[in-house]
């Protein structure tokens, strides 16, 4: 069977959850195809890997598409996947009495400077009408820097910002998922080389990873226990990402609605007011080619 | 040819290709921007890779005077005594095998995320060959030199500054070159893992959003620290040059090669 | 700082004038990868300040052992050996100077620095250091070769300046280890009058190892003659001869039987 | 031996003191118990990771590609190094180059090894190899240079062929400053190869770490860093059992 | 290969036969830090086949820069030199065989071992060489010192075995300088006497240096004067005395006379 390369992001984020799901259900099997799992410390290297020509189909932000075609790598968005920051929330310590508000002029960690949570900050900013530092600590040192009071909240992503509200070491002020309009953020993407070549097998991957959305939707129980093991977490935390970023997936990837273009603009100018440059308009990167139909599980 | 020509040319040829190739579309520009697009990003935005120079200039000064003046001076005292020699040189090493990169950012919780952090980083990531190096040049060192010394009654650290040191000038020297180099290398990874200034933290923030002429003006930044760098340590071997008259490093060329690789006729 | 009461007593004990040397049961044992070495056993040895003192004995006899324990570079297995009346436990070049029997200079340094290390060590000015350095060169006969490295000097050549670095730290007691091996016989003639003049001139007590019993003989005040495996002292001997020698002595009779004397020790036991 | 016993004591006293400091720490509370999980804790969870058995096969693909990477570049960087410091000529040319080379943190190479090499092994390997070889390039010159020139020399007049030169008169007076920078070499090899994993990777130890610490799963973060702590410091207790095999002429 | 027609000339060719030496004109010339030194000048030589040639001078006189020049270890500046009847511009161990002045032993092998080191670099086998380097160290009595490293040595015991490792190796031409240095006036004896035996049984032409005038008119067939500054020849005498030698010799009329004609020309340069 012909071999599908899949690029991931990170490990405990839930394209990795469905493409697994996708792998143990043997929805590519279903399909006739096998797929191939790689996962990348994060976006930028997840689209560079495509970019490089070792991953074939991957789930990364929109933005990075727009970024890449000015840089001499033609991709385009071939389904959309989630229309918001499920899971992400800035939070603070448990014991600390500040609001959204109060962190004018204090110190706010995120990741690193251009990335998801960059983006997120700075929205809080111009939404929330506030200004304070952005604090680069990297994914390992989020949690350890807001525990240390070096950073007065960190935007942070799942399942770390449940474990870390559940554990009652953290607690959420703001709920990203909830507050971010909604905006084409992530969907699965292709090289238009490849969409040309191979499109009956950019289908059949297509099928299979909404196939696989729609099992877990299906099957709380089988997905629970998989996002336990592979996460490493409680299943009560387990939990708690199932219901908060599985279930609030696109489940058609549909790319033909008539708010897409709206929707991906809207998420191309959070990018742009995180810094990113040079970006073309929304309508370039959209691709209609492809609409998921979902294999049988 | 002489060699500095034919660096030269290779020099040039490199960089012909770094311009040639990604304009030709060989290489796609978000691995490697031509080196035009490359300079003119680096110009555009002078000023933030001046200030993000400056800052890491600060950080690598600082992190060289512990990495390189702490790991030779330190060396030097552990490789010329056998106890601590002994003791001492296997949890050295052993403790760099420690893989602090992973651990960097669990450790910005007590150093902080300003250049305090990646002072500590460097200059740990730089002491530790420097110091094992040069601890390990002075075992080559002949004793008959140390004896004598001792015999004339010099302290410890007269040994260490009269003999040892100068004895062993090819290994400090090049301790001083990885260590020197390592110190920059340490300066920038840990800027581009947890920072909010210096070129590593431009060079990351640009990646991240592919912006790839962004990030090889800061690599472009980094390698101009390097010549810089070489630059001094030439200078300091040229000044040393007189010390090594009549040692191994000393001497010249055409003495030793042919032994070395002309065929035995 | 408190004990007061107990420093005049330092005072009181009879103070060994400077330059004694006395060895008392020395051992000396190595241990080598395949055996242990015996190299010295029960040595004891008496020089009185300001004696020339010439070692002789065949190739591995201990003689080096024993000069590097003297010199405090090397502790010895057994027995106790004190230099002006006290132990050596480490190199004190106020007490004894040494030539080695091995050139050992420092490479990267040239002839007038190499000279002038002992004294750079202890702090003399540039200028007194660069003085003392040129004379005790042209002592050895090598004017004008200061500035040179080692690598650029001949093997007697580089022996002599090691001799001149030993001699131009003027400390009490001067050890010599086969100083003169790599001359030929004239220059070691002249550096050995010039030796006896210096030694006459400072009072200095030295002790000199050479292979050359002419030379012993011809320079010494006592010859002590050693044997190998184990290394012992098998003879002590005075040399009546008067001061100032002459080359005449050499051909006289009290020299040669000493010389004899000496001989015969040698030739049974290498 | 019996001070070579003393030695041995006294190194596991300090291995043990340090591990106490550790657990002291952390059981106090003077440092944060969460930010740094006891000693026995760590220990505890690098028991229970050894259990498994996709930790275990981790282990072995990444110890492969390490192997693999360093029997590539430790001979490979030797050789170039050693041309370096008998040629003034490919010195004059080379060494700069390498020196500046050296001194580009790596890891912006990452991409171009993707692209080079796809992802997968030799992609490990490569960046591994990548990662080592100018340190071993810079050590072996400067180990060379402290070679002594009497020694050359003699064995140029036995008519000593350039290999003979090498092997018989170069190594083993170098060994220690070699054995040294093996050391220090396999140390940049592990963390080039882990880098490569933790970048991007379908198996391997450096990719399970990397996910460890973004979600803040500190125990197995300390033990992972314990484990591969573990392999560099049997490695090079390994080097210094040859070593000590080597060199006991020196004193 | 294909040039077979040229080859017979080789064979017309009169070819010298092997340990011939000839210095012809021959300078050498350092560049040093401060001036350039003139090491030897304008200096000729002719060694035939098989004899005994020593060569004694004042220390810096340029001796050993001569024995290195014949050894291919460096070239001279101006001048031929060859050996066997063929220019030497690469050390040859098959022609030349050298004993430095300076022990130079590798400290990383044990005495034993150093002795085989050349014939290692050969690939002679395990055992043979074994067998050659016990004999070579009894040669030079260190039977039984086989297992020991250099640094276990004493100084005499080091020079013995680099003088093993050059006989080792047999070469028609044996180049030594100052072999006997750091020995004992009896083990200096026996050596000289071993090494007369060796010589008289394989024939090898022998270049030998000294600064013992004694050492060498007992040796030597022909002994040549050299003089520094710059190294020249200033005497080239026939030693006439019968061979096998013998110690009566010393005291004789004829060996006197030698050597007060070369003690002159030294002390005069010196
Ligand atoms: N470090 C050592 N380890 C083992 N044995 C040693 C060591 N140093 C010296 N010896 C042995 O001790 C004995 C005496 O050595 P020493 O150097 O004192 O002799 P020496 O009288 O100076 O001889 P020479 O006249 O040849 O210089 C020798 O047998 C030598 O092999
Ligand atoms: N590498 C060098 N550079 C400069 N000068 C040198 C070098 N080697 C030797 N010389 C000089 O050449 C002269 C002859 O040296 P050489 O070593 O041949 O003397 P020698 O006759 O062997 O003396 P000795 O008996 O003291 O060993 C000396 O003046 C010495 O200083
Ligand atoms: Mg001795
Ligand atoms: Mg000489």
């Amino acid at each position: 069977a012909d071999t599908v390369r899949i690029g991931l992001p990170t490990k405990t984020y839930w394209p990795t959850t469905i493409a697994e799901t996708a792998v143990r259900q043997k929805l590519f099997e279903k399909e006739g195809i096998a797929a191939e799992l790689t996962i990348y410390r994060g976006g930028a290297e997840t689209f560079e890997a495509m970019a490089a020509g070792a991953a074939d189909v991957i789930l990364d932000a929109t933005s990075l598409v727009s970024a890449g075609r000015k840089k001499g790598v033609n991709s385009k968005v071939l389904a959309n996947a989630a229309m918001g920051y499920y899971g992400w929330q800035l939070m603070t310590l448990s014991k600390s009495t500040l609001g959204v508000k109060d962190l004018n002029g204090k110190k706010v960690a995120i990741t690193s400077a251009g990335s998801g949570s960059d983006l997120l900050a700075l929205w809080t900013q111009q939404d929330k009408k506030i200004e304070f530092t952005r604090v680069p600590v990297g994914g390992g040192g989020l949690v350890p820097n807001l525990l240390a009071g070096n950073v007065d909240a960190a935007v942070v992503y799942s399942p770390l910002s449940f474990q870390i509200s559940k554990s009652g070491e953290a607690r959420t002020i703001l709920d990203f998922s909830k507050e971010v309009p909604p905006n084409l953020a992530a969907g699965w993407i292709a090289l238009d080389k490849y969409v040309q070549d191979k499109p009956h097998l950019v289908q059949k991957t297509l099928n299979a990873l909404y196939g696989a959305l729609m099992f877990m939707r299906a099957n709380k129980d089988a997905s629970v226990k998989l996002i336990t093991e592979l996460y490493e977490i409680p299943a009560e935390i387990a939990a708690l990402e199932y219901e908060n970023t599985i279930m609030k997936l696109e489940t058609d990837g549909a790319m033909d609605g008539p708010k897409i273009p709206e929707q991906l603009q809207l998420a191309l100018d959070m990018a742009k007011a995180g810094g990113m440059k040079d970006l073309g308009p929304a309508s370039e990167i959209i691709s209609t080619q492809f609409k998921p139909v979902l294999t049988k599980f | 040819m002489s060699a500095a020509s034919v660096r030269r040319l290779i020099v040039i040829g490199l960089i012909a290709l770094w311009e040639i190739l990604p304009r030709m579309g060989f290489i796609p520009e978000l691995f490697l921007p031509s080196l035009s697009s490359t300079l003119a990003a680096g110009w555009n935005e002078a000023g933030e890779y001046a200030h993000a120079l400056a800052v890491t200039l600060y950080e690598v000064a600082i992190s060289m005077a512990f990495a390189c003046g702490g790991g030779i001076l330190l060396g030097a005292v552990v490789g010329s005594l056998p106890r601590p020699r002994i003791l001492i040189m296997p949890m050295v090493s052993s403790l760099y095998a420690v893989p602090l990169v992973i651990l960097y950012p669990v450790f910005t919780v007590w150093l902080g995320i300003g250049s305090e952090s990646k002072i500590a980083f460097a200059s740990i990531y730089g002491f530790l060959p420097t110091m094992l190096a040069t601890a390990a040049g002075i075992q080559t060192i002949d004793p008959q030199l140390l004896l004598a010394a001792r015999s004339m009654g010099a302290t410890l650290s007269q040994r260490l500054v009269r003999v040892i040191i100068p004895a062993a000038i090819p290994t400090v020297l090049s301790g001083l070159r990885v260590g020197g180099a390592l110190v920059i290398v340490g300066v920038v990874v840990s800027e581009m893992l947890i920072s909010s200034a210096g070129i590593g933290y431009l060079i990351s923030r640009y990646r991240t959003i592919l912006d790839s002429p962004h990030v090889f003006a800061g690599v472009l930044l980094v390698l101009a620290m390097a010549v810089a760098f070489n630059a001094a340590i030439k200078w300091i071997e040229g000044k040393a040059a007189i010390w090594q008259t009549g040692t191994r490093a000393g001497q010249s060329a055409e003495e030793i090669a042919p032994a070395a690789l002309q065929p035995a006729t | 700082m408190g004990g007061s009461t107990m420093q005049p007593l330092a005072n009181i004990a009879p103070l060994k004038p400077a330059g004694a040397i006395e060895v008392r049961n020395v051992g000396q044992v190595f241990k080598t990868t395949t055996q242990d070495v015996v190299a010295l056993d029960n040595v004891s040895l008496d020089v009185k300040p300001g004696r020339f003192v010439v070692l002789v004995g065949p190739s591995g006899c201990g003689k080096s052992t024993l000069l590097m324990m003297m010199a405090g570079l090397r502790q010895q297995t057994s027995g106790t050996i004190t230099i002006s009346g006290a132990p050596i436990p480490e190199p004190d070049p106020n007490r004894v100077g040494v030539v080695f029997q091995e050139a050992s200079l420092f490479p990267w340094l040239t002839a007038e620095e190499n000279v002038e290390f002992p004294l750079a060590l202890r702090g003399i000015s540039k200028n007194d250091r660069r003085a003392r350095a040129q004379e005790a060169l042209k002592l050895v006969g090598l004017d004008g070769f200061g500035k040179r490295h080692p690598h650029e000097l001949s093997g007697g050549m580089k022996q002599r300046v090691s001799i001149a670095r030993g001699l131009v730290q003027d400390p009490p007691v001067l050890l010599m280890d086969e100083p003169f091996a790599a001359l030929d016989e004239q220059t070691r003639m002249t550096m050995g009058d010039e030796l006896l003049r210096i030694w006459a001139a400072t009072g200095k007590t030295v002790v000199f190892v050479t292979h050359s019993l002419t030379e012993a003989v011809y320079l010494a005040d006592e010859v002590i003659v050693m044997s190998p495996r184990p290394g012992r002292i098998v003879d002590h001997l005075q040399v009546p001869l008067p001061r100032p020698r002459t080359y005449e002595m050499l051909s006289g009779d009290a020299f040669g039987s000493l010389r004899d004397r000496i001989w015969r020790h040698i030739r049974k036991s290498a | 031996m019996q001070s070579g016993l003393g030695v041995k004591a006294a190194r596991v006293a300090i291995v043990v003191a340090l591990f106490a400091i550790w657990e002291i720490l952390s059981r106090t509370g003077i440092v944060n118990p969460r930010l740094l999980p006891s000693a026995s804790d760590t220990l505890a969870t690098l028991g229970d990771l050894l259990q498994r058995a996709s930790v275990r096969k981790d282990l072995a693909v990444t110890a492969t590609e390490v192997v693999t990477a360093f029997a590539l570049a430790v001979p490979v960087g030797a050789l170039i190094g050693f041309l370096i410091a008998e040629n003034r000529y490919f010195a004059e040319v080379a060494k700069p180059l390498l020196f500046f080379a050296f001194s580009i943190p790596k890891s912006i190479f990452l991409p171009m090894f993707i692209l080079v090499f796809g992802v997968g092994f030799s992609q490990k390997v490569g960046f591994g190899f990548f990662s080592t070889i100018f340190i071993v390039i810079m050590s072996t010159t400067t180990a060379v240079e402290s070679v002594k020139v009497e020694h050359l020399t003699v064995a140029r007049s036995y008519g000593a062929t350039p290999m003979q030169t090498a092997f018989r008169v170069y190594l083993p007076s170098m060994l220690p400053v070699l054995l040294e920078a093996l050391r220090i070499s396999m140390i940049f090899n592990l963390t080039g190869v882990i880098l490569a994993e933790m970048y991007a990777s379908r198996d391997g130890i450096g990719h399970q770490i990397a996910t460890w610490g973004e979600n803040f799963q500190m125990k197995q973060l300390l033990a992972g860093v314990v484990m591969i702590a573990a392999i560099a410091i049997a490695f090079n207790e390994l080097v210094r059992w040859v070593e000590a095999r080597c060199s006991h002429w020196r004193t």
